[in-house]
């Protein structure tokens, strides 16, 4: 069944390609990218069946590795492909639902479609990976799509904020670059498998420097502080579905890639104390900024970049149940975050705005929204019985478990993090579904269509579903910890 | 179990509510009033089943006599509180369907949290009363008080549930489990312990509104009363007190440091809360804020009591658990009832209700005397084995005692305000509109309570039997519990408690406005909270995209340059160049790059920039790379060719550069980056032991790729899948061009030849297709001749370098980019027109046709069973020409082809023949920022 | 043996006076005062270098295939080489970049004044 | 028919490039090259080029090694110029009327002159069978009449190589 | 690796970020192009200069190795589809705003305003008791 | 040989100058384009010398599309308005 393996990529990029020879005919775009993903999703769900009996492995071209490139799905990669599909054909769903066809400047759809496509196969392509080289071109294939969609419509802000993005963007790429010519330099190969043994077998002070590398590229993808303070003001200013898209999904790509270099290639927690330090501050700068913002689409900027910190918090725990808890908080946060991005172009249609102070009363002319608002956002501040809350514990119990002092200030600033969290999302609750607003919404609300709210609400379902299933969950994500923290089930399934 | 039902009634709920109205709460009421009868049937039980086995979180259940006791007042209280607001609530009050869900369901929140066995799950319910509340509280949230109480018992709530959720997790992980016998059986000692009974004990004192998290709870009072009757007396602020109970016998068995600190601070602190809200009531004139502060009051000494931990206090606690409960309940829900009738609730105001509503008075009275602790009500029988259990717990004991008496006398006090207030003095003879006296239907649930409170008072010793069980748990023995244990030290503290109240009551002048609610080490917490994040915010998030770069850098230098330097090889061997001749570009690229920087006209910068690309490729020529040299040199005309196309619209100059201190800075930056990253050059080099795997490729690319040329066959064989992904990169910022180019989106049609040239005049020769658009000026017969004679000459090359790039330098990519260089040609020969009619075809569908053939190559040799981009060679011998070698990748570099041809022509159509039209839209007249100045 | 060596000293020299050229074009184009003539030097010795230099390396090179690329380098080189001075000399004229006190005639000045009436120069 | 002539010519005219770049003469590079250039006309065509004379070798040789003489006694001139010469040398801009005002006469002319040390063109006038050059290192009227002869001898070599018999005796007659 | 191809990646990555660190995005462009010739030269130099990796042409013994001229290959293209990218937003940019220079954001200086007064969010401001 | 290199060399670096001088653009569009020529020249040079004709493609290239770049410049060069404002291809 390795055949399945290469099509969560082939098959979003032959759906980039007939959508750009079908520009000109709108439905036969959103036909095609519908069932594209929907597709896609179902091979990964089946990949992910399939991977419980051991990682797949593909040697593309017919070239073994090490010599060429493997494409690698095993339970952690295919978990984020479920994840990550679904979510995207949701969001993909919505953005239909929203509607606006060519000549409406804001949503050109004949670029969204193949574009958006295009995205897909980039993230999914830097899951599957198992080369470190072509790590680098899955990103670089979701980042040139995301220049892409972050500058669609090419308004004044977007522009601005387009350039913020894509500049740093294209620095960590320089990094990451840099780093994978320095990491072939010193060992010779590209192969992640390979990589094991030879990074192994090199000094500490060079595996230091490529470490160090690796992680300051992944970190200015996955927003870590200090490295995280153009998120902010790019994310927000994209179309709705697209900021969403955004949140759920790219910065965890370099969380995933995080997580991957550092156990696979760069075990032995030798940077464990200054992940914790950057997983805290993260956090912890992150939450404040989101406390300072007075806008909701802002303010979710920064509750992303905050809550990067707890998914850093349990890679620099380096333990099977750091990892466990970190993997089961990166799935969920793709959904929440996601879910909530695309709640709040919800309530910019409704309420014209995502100005706490030109927003009001929505739990009363809104009341669906409300409840797809409150659940979200009582998921993304940890509140039981939902899993931003299972994976907030498993974080503190891995951290109590690890019993260091810096550790232990890391529990505390979840804790905090999570308060604050709270805190600000209460306030947006007060302030844009409460409180009645002092004047009325200048622009007449735009109705948002059916599938819209569908869309929203199965993601919504989705995010319970988690708390429903957490037990299967949290048992897989604890054999994908097992797993990785061992590296002998990666390299043994790559390199028989 | 019952809980499933809550969630169910729940969710039901506002369709219930808009089918029946406010009836829809009586059908509600059954679901609690279901779990009091299961209660009355079973004294004990269990039940768990796993959730979450990762995390010890499980859904385990058991019923004993503590938690029996709460479900029996959850259930029993709520049900009543239920059955009062079908009558209290008129049909069609805002959101009522909203409250009444929020209700059930936190109904049921509370039912789990007590009967939770699983210290994880008590945490899932814990925290789900704690929103649950703050919906209530805020209710419709129209009103900015009820918006600031309820946020602020979230938050308050929330902080002391997060502390105690680490108390938890600490003894969980000690214990390797969360039941409370696993914790119980493997207690932690230590100082850890200390810390863990410290951060639980912050949760239950939050959600118990004990000293110093009271200020939440007379706040929250902005809540309809129903809420305020049930959260606030039965329910949300007795999880805090059932915390309590639950952990006293676990750490006071314990001993050590933290029994002792656990002791210190339950009972003194919940002493100072009896103390000080017992105060505050006096001076309330709202009957609810009063009836508020005392429960602050109560559960200060609900706290002291059941944290002391002997047998004793055990059991009178939990006695006043019960008398609490059913007074308080009933009292909140009478406070209803005459704000519902008055239309106030401020005992100033408020005349006469005494006489207009004798039943109203026969509910209060009963319950007020249980509140006070006079017999025959629970509450006294409860508050004389209070003082009987601290007398028989030796100096400590008493020490307590003498505190819990001045409070009682506080709590006679505000008792006695309370009736006096509520129902003393005359009606005014013109108040006739509420003289219809209370709702008949209002009182049931008081009134039930309000007995119950005085049959439990006559049954003290069967609830104290059935009590008992609790109060074992501790060392010592708990003297039985009774409505009248005769003459004794008990009974002459009670009769001095009511003296000293009644006394107290009347030194209290009537009108003075009380205290407000206070707060305001909240108000500056979370004031400051904000401040540290705007000033947080403000300092790190400067919006600045030089600053954030700058920062990135510096990362990389703070943290590869001091590896760099620890790893340092002791000795290699270096050479100072490759070749000799590798010296001469490398040269010019210094130079070049060099005076780049500072360069003021844009152009000048472009050109040296291009330079070092230029010196660039010879470097890689001479490094044996021919290739890389070919399309280095192909991309980096490309690149100047975009680049000017952009650039005649720009001005000509780069603005005002930045001061000198900044231009330190960021040279400093810049030499500090270069030193690094050559640093880590070498460094990475000289570490290098195993052979690269690319030593295996001279010997395979011809048998398995049919090909000589390694590189190429890497590019569409060995590493093809890299190949795929950089086109999907080319197609992407293609598209992506074009959509930031045609202002609007449906131009984005322009990418194809939509405008087609007027007819060339008659009498001209004609060289190109539309040679003749071109302004006379701008025009040159030399370069339309030559154009002309070279096009296909340069397309000819393209598919040459195409066909023979798997055996010599050249390619998919190389191939296309001369293609595309003949497209340039046509274009700036002839301009817009001229490309048009080169390239008839739309850009978009040039690079979906080049995507769908290279991944369609790789899917193909799916579908034939290989592996995905699997290429076969294949030797044909054709008759006549000889032998045919082909390959099948040549297919997948065609795609690459095609994609790199639809790029440059969509850079072309974008930034040449758009802009060009929109130049002379400008030119037209159409607003279009003025140029300052001109290319060249 | 000796048919080699006199072809590859023939190459040698060849390869010698492309060089040289070479650096004539860039003193050229370093000394010469105004753009027109840094123009004249730096295309024109440029032609006949690169042509000497392409013949030396065919020589030594030999092969049949090697030669007809170089043929058409050639050929390609003589084509283009004209256009680019053209343009850029076009442009630079137009830009006024010619100096005039160098110049003995202009006629093409004389010939836009004519069409333009007052407006040339 | 002309048209059928045009297409063949460029047909035969890319064969000959693309076998030349491929170096390799044989029957499977010959069939390769007429497919691709058939293909390459057929994909994006350009108005025909209609060339009415033909390839005369005598007069084509003629050009070549007056042409190749001109570069090098120029070359090194020039170079001679740059290398040890004077400062500042003094030039001209020209207008040299052609005989034969075709598009492709105008072109070839403007080409060779171009490519012959000292001159270069600084705009033509299609119309007119203008040349425009600029001449470097001039002296005196004498220079400039030299130059001007030069111009229409190599126009009347290029018509000799490659022009037709009209052409070849407009040429002829402009002589002198 | 030999010293003058060190040297060359540092003066690249150098020029590069100095010009990356300024606010006209066509230096910003420029940047961004120098630091991607330096990252290419420093996935060269990971390989020792040889002959041309042809199988035929040259000895395998003395072929350089010809696996980072593939990745500088797809580095170089993937560049180039960047450059194309930023020049388009730089257009854009001066189509919007009649020049190419980034500006800082709007939202974070008005939070940075706010912390200057010593002032707390908005938000807060819009719930502050009175 | 290495005499050639030298001369290439100085070529080269003399080249350079014009580039990093100017004045005017033009002037420096010239010297690249005499700097590609050198290129040629020296690749092959050096193809002679090592009697290494993998080079030769990339000649084909240069040759054809080697002053496509500078080609694009003079043809938007716009010497009517920069006369007017001033500050054109002269200006250094
Ligand atoms: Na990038
Ligand atoms: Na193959």
């Amino acid at each position: 069944m390795t055949w399945l393996v290469p099509l969560p990529v082939v098959m979003p990029l032959l759906g980039a390609a007939a959508t750009l020879l079908m520009f000109r005919r709108p439905r036969v775009q959103r036909a095609i990218s519908v069932s594209v993903l929907t597709a896609t999703l179902v091979v990964s769900a089946a990949l992910l069946v399939l991977a419980a009996g051991g990682p797949l492995v593909v040697a593309v071209g017919g070239w073994p590795a090490p010599l060429g490139i493997v494409l690698v799905a095993d339970q952690l990669a295919t978990l984020m492909l479920v994840v990550s599909s679904a979510v995207t054909l949701c969001v993909l769903l919505y953005s239909i639902g929203q509607g606006g066809a060519d000549g409406d400047e804001e949503h050109p759809l004949s670029v969204y479609h193949p574009t958006y496509l295009i995205l897909t196969a980039g993230v999914t392509n830097a899951f599957l990976s198992g080369d470190l080289f072509n790590l680098y071109v899955g990103f670089e294939i979701l980042l040139a799509a995301s220049y892409v969609l972050i500058t669609l419509g090419g308004t004044e802000t977007r522009i601005r904020a387009g350039t913020t993005y894509v500049v740093v963007s294209l620095l960590s790429s320089v990094i990451f670059l840099a780093g994978i010519g320095l990491i072939y330099a010193a060992t010779g190969t590209l192969n992640m498998a390979q990589l094991v043994e030879r990074l192994d077998a090199l000094p500490d002070g060079v595996r230091l420097v490529l470490q160090g590398m690796l992680l300051l590229a992944f970190g200015i993808k996955a927003a870590i502080f200090p490295l995280s303070a153009w998120l902010p003001d790019s994310y927000p200013t994209a179309p709705a579905p697209v900021t969403a898209v955004f949140a759920g999904l790219l910065t965890k790509v370099g969380v995933y890639a995080i997580i991957r270099t550092e156990t696979l290639l760069f075990p032995g927690g030798r940077v464990a104390d200054l992940l914790m330090v950057a997983a805290l501050s993260t956090m912890v700068v992150g939450i404040l900024g989101a406390v300072a913002q007075s806008d909701i689409k802002r303010l979710l900027s920064f509750t992303l970049v905050s809550h990067i910190g707890y998914l850093l918090f349990g890679v620099g725990l380096a333990s099977r149940a750091g990892l466990s808890a970190a993997v089961f908080y990166t799935l969920h946060h793709i959904v929440v975050q996601t879910t909530l991005l695309l709640v709040a172009g919800l309530v910019e249609r409704r309420g014209g705005s995502t100005a706490l102070d030109r927003l009001g009363g929505l739990a009363r002319t809104a009341p669906v929204l409300a409840v797809l608002f409150l659940l979200p956002a009582l998921n993304l501040a940890g509140i039981p019985p939902f899993s931003g809350f299972l994976g907030k514990l498993g974080l503190i119990q891995a951290g109590a478990g690890e019993g260091s002092a810096l550790a232990w200030l890391l529990v505390a600033g979840s804790a905090v993090t999570s308060l604050l969290t709270l805190y600000a999302l209460a306030r947006v609750w007060n302030l844009a579904f409460w409180r009645t607003p002092a004047t009325d919404p200048a622009a007449a609300p735009l109705r948002s269509s059916r599938l819209m709210v569908t869309s929203t609400a199965v993601l919504v379902v989705a995010g319970m579903l988690f708390t429903v299933a957490a037990g299967p969950l949290y048992a897989l994500t604890d054999t994908v910890a097992a797993d990785l923290l061992a590296r002998s089930p990666y390299v043994r399934a790559v390199l028989p | 179990m019952l809980l499933g039902a809550h969630l169910v009634a729940a969710v039901l709920a506002p369709v219930l509510v808009r089918w029946a109205g406010p009836r829809a709460f009586y059908l509600l009421a059954t679901v609690p009033a279901a779990v009091v009868g299961w209660a009355v049937t079973h004294r004990s039980g269990q039940w768990s089943q796993p959730w979450v086995p990762g995390l010890g979180l499980s859904l385990a259940f058991r019923v004993d006599t503590l938690s029996w006791l709460l479900v029996l007042l959850v259930g029993g209280v709520g049900a009543l509180v239920l059955v009062y607001c079908g009558s209290y609530f008129a049909p069609g009050t805002e959101g009522l369907g909203r409250f009444a869900a929020v209700f059930t369901g936190f109904a049921g929140a509370m039912l789990g949290l007590v009967v939770s066995d699983d210290l994880l799950l008590m945490y899932v319910f814990w925290e789900s009363t704690t929103v649950l509340s703050y919906l209530l509280i805020g209710h419709t949230g129209v009103d900015r008080p009820n918006r600031r109480a309820a946020l602020q018992a979230l938050i308050v709530t929330t902080a002391g549930g997060l502390a105690m959720l680490v108390g938890l997790v600490i003894l969980g992980e000690h214990a390797g489990g969360y039941r409370w016998s696993q914790v119980a059986a493997a207690l932690l000692d230590g100082p850890l312990l200390t810390v863990a009974v410290v951060l639980i004990l912050v949760g239950a004192l939050s959600k118990s509104a004990v000293f110093p998290f009271s200020f939440w709870l007379p706040a929250a009072m902005a809540a309809p009363t129903p809420v305020s009757a049930y959260l606030h007396a039965a329910a949300m602020v007795k999880a805090g007190v059932f915390l309590v109970a639950g952990f006293a016998p676990m750490v006071v068995a314990a001993g050590g440091a933290a029994a002792t600190v656990w002791r210190v601070s339950a009972v003194g602190l919940g002493l100072v809360t009896m103390l000080v809200g017992g105060w505050m009531a006096l001076f309330q004139n709202d009957l609810k804020l009063l009836l508020a502060y005392g429960t602050v009051s109560q559960l200060g000494l609900l706290t002291a009591v059941l944290g002391f931990g002997t047998a004793g206090t055990a059991l009178a606690g939990v006695a006043m658990v019960v008398a609490h409960a059913l007074f308080k309940a009933a009292l909140f829900l009478v406070v209803g009832v005459i704000d519902k009738a008055a239309g106030t609730r401020d005992l100033r105001r408020l005349d006469g209700w005494g006489r207009r509503a004798p039943l109203l008075v026969a509910v209060a009275v009963p319950a007020a005397m249980s509140m006070a602790g006079l017999p025959p009500a629970i509450g006294f029988a409860g508050k004389e084995a209070v003082f009987a259990a601290l007398l028989d717990a030796g100096v400590v004991g008493r020490l307590v005692l003498a505190g819990v008496v001045a409070g009682s006398v506080l709590t006679v006090a505000y008792t006695a305000r309370f009736l006096w207030g509520a129902f003393a003095g005359r009606p005014a003879a013109d108040d006739a509109t509420v003289a219809a006296g209370a709702d008949g239907s209002l009182l049931v649930a008081p009134a039930v309570l309000a007995a119950a409170g005085v049959a439990a008072g006559f049954g003290a010793q069967g609830v104290g039997r059935v009590l008992s069980p609790y109060a074992d748990g501790f060392r010592g023995s708990a003297d039985h519990l009774a409505l009248w244990h005769g003459p004794g030290v008990p009974l002459v503290l009670s009769v001095l408690v009511v003296a000293g109240g009644l006394l107290l009551f009347r030194l209290v002048p009537a009108g003075r406005s009380g205290p407000r609610p206070g707060g305001r080490g909240y108000e500056r917490v979370m004031t400051g909270t904000d401040r540290l994040a705007v000033e947080v915010t403000g300092a790190t998030q400067r919006g600045s995209l030089p600053f954030y770069l700058a920062l990135i850098l510096l990362v990389l230098i703070a943290t590869a340059g001091p590896a760099m330097v620890a790893g340092w090889p002791g000795s290699t061997a270096v050479r100072l160049w490759e070749t000799p001749s590798h010296l001469l570009p490398v040269a010019v690229l210094i130079v070049a790059a060099v005076f780049a920087v500072p360069a003021r006209r844009r152009l000048t910068a472009v050109i040296l920039v291009g330079v070092t690309g230029y010196a660039n490729a010879v470097v890689f020529l001479l490094h044996g790379a021919p290739d890389l040299a070919l399309t280095q040199f192909l991309v980096e005309t490309v690149t100047l060719v975009m680049v000017v196309l952009v650039l005649r619209r720009l001005p000509g100059h780069f603005s005002q550069r930045p001061g000198a201190w900044r231009r330190r800075i960021r040279v400093g930056i810049g030499v500090a980056v270069g030193t690094v990253m050559a640093g880590v050059g070498h460094l990475a080099v000289s570490a290098r032991q195993a052979a690269p795997v690319s030593q295996a490729y001279p010997e395979l690319v011809v048998p398995w790729g049919g090909g000589h040329n390694i590189v190429n066959v890497i590019l569409v064989d060995i590493r093809a899948w890299d190949t795929m992904g950089e086109v999907a990169v080319l197609v992407a910022v293609a598209t992506g061009v074009a959509s930031l180019i045609f202002r609007r989106a449906g131009r984005l049609h322009r990418r194809g030849p939509v405008e087609t040239p007027s007819d060339p005049p008659r009498d001209e020769p004609v060289w190109l297709m539309a040679g003749h658009t071109v302004e006379a000026g701008r025009r040159s017969t030399m370069v339309e001749v030559v154009t002309r004679l070279l096009f296909h000459v340069i397309l000819l090359l393209s598919v040459y370098l195409l066909l023979t790039g798997h055996d010599t330098p050249g390619g998919g990519f190389t191939g296309g980019l001369v293609a595309g260089l003949a497209l340039t040609v046509r274009y700036l020969a002839g301009g817009r027109y001229e490309l048009a009619a080169a390239a008839p075809v739309d850009a978009g569908a040039v690079l979906g046709a080049g995507l769908l053939v290279a991944v369609g190559t790789g899917a193909g040799a799916l579908v034939l069973g290989g592996q995905v981009l699997q290429s076969a060679v294949l030797d044909l011998h054709v008759p006549l020409l000889g032998e045919v070698h082909v390959v099948t990748s040549t297919l997948f570099d065609v795609g690459v082809y095609l994609i790199v041809v639809g790029l440059v022509l969509d850079v072309l159509r974008s930034l040449g023949a758009e802009v060009d039209r929109h130049a002379a839209a400008a030119v037209a007249g159409e607003p279009a920022p003025a140029r300052k100045e001109e290319l060249v | 043996m000796g048919v080699t060596a006199v072809l590859d000293a023939v190459a040698g020299l060849c390869l010698l006076g492309g060089a040289l050229l070479s650096l004539a074009a860039g003193v050229g184009l370093l000394r010469f005062p105004d753009l027109l003539s840094r123009m004249h030097a730096a295309t024109k010795p440029q032609v006949l270098g690169l042509l000497l230099i392409l013949s030396g390396a065919a020589i030594r090179l030999g092969t049949v295939v090697d030669i007809t690329t170089l043929v058409l380098v050639g050929v390609f080189q003589l084509i283009t080489a004209p256009v680019a001075a053209h343009m850029v000399g076009r442009a630079a004229y137009r830009a006024g970049l010619v100096r005039r006190e160098l110049l003995l005639v202009d006629e093409l000045a004389a010939a836009r004044g004519r069409e333009h009436g007052s407006g040339g120069e | 028919m002309a048209g059928a002539r045009d297409r063949l010519v460029a047909v035969a005219a890319l064969t000959v490039v693309w076998m030349l770049l491929w170096g390799v003469f044989s029957w499977l590079t010959l069939a390769g090259g007429l497919l691709v250039s058939v293909l390459v006309l057929a994909v994006f065509p350009l108005p025909p080029v209609t060339f009415a004379g033909r390839l005369r070798p005598v007069g084509l040789l003629r050009f070549a090694v007056r042409f190749v003489v001109d570069l090098w006694v120029a070359s090194f001139q020039l170079a001679w110029t740059a290398l040890a010469g004077r400062r500042a040398p003094r030039s001209a801009v020209l207008a040299v009327r052609l005989a034969v005002r075709s598009d492709l006469n105008l072109t070839m002319c403007a080409e060779a002159v171009s490519l012959v040390p000292g001159s270069l063109i600084v705009d033509l006038d299609r119309a007119a069978g203008v040349l425009y050059v600029h001449v470097f290192d001039v002296a005196g009227p004498a220079d400039i009449a030299r130059f001007r002869r030069e111009v229409r001898g190599i126009e009347r070599r290029i018509v000799e190589a490659v022009g037709s018999d009209a052409e070849i005796a407009v040429v002829g007659g402009g002589e002198g | 690796m030999s010293v003058s191809l060190l040297v060359a990646v540092g003066v690249l990555f150098a020029a590069g970020t100095v010009l990356l660190l300024e606010r006209t995005l066509t230096r910003v462009l420029l940047g961004v192009m120098l630091l991607g010739n330096g990252a290419n030269l420093l996935v060269l130099a990971a390989s020792r200069a040889g002959a041309p990796p042809i199988v035929g042409v040259a000895d395998p013994e003395r072929m350089t190795d010809p696996l980072p001229q593939a990745m500088i290959l797809t580095a170089i293209v993937i560049t180039l589809g960047m450059t194309a990218f930023l020049l388009a937003l730089a257009y854009r940019s001066w189509l919007l705003t009649g020049h190419d220079e980034v500006q800082d954001d709007a939202e974070d200086r008005r939070v940075r305003e706010l912390a200057d007064r010593d002032e707390g969010s908005d938000a807060e401001a819009l719930e502050a008791p009175r | 040989m290495i005499v050639v290199a030298v001369f290439l060399a100085a070529a080269a670096g003399m080249t350079l100058i014009r580039i990093v001088r100017g004045p005017s653009t033009l002037d420096r569009i010239v010297a690249m384009d005499v700097l590609l020529a050198i290129t040629v020249c020296a690749i092959a040079a050096e193809a002679a010398w090592s009697r290494d004709a993998t080079g030769l493609p990339i000649l084909l290239g240069l040759s054809l599309l080697g002053a496509v770049g500078s080609v694009a410049v003079a043809r938007f060069a716009d010497p009517a308005a920069a006369r007017k404002s001033g500050t054109g291809v002269g200006e250094s």
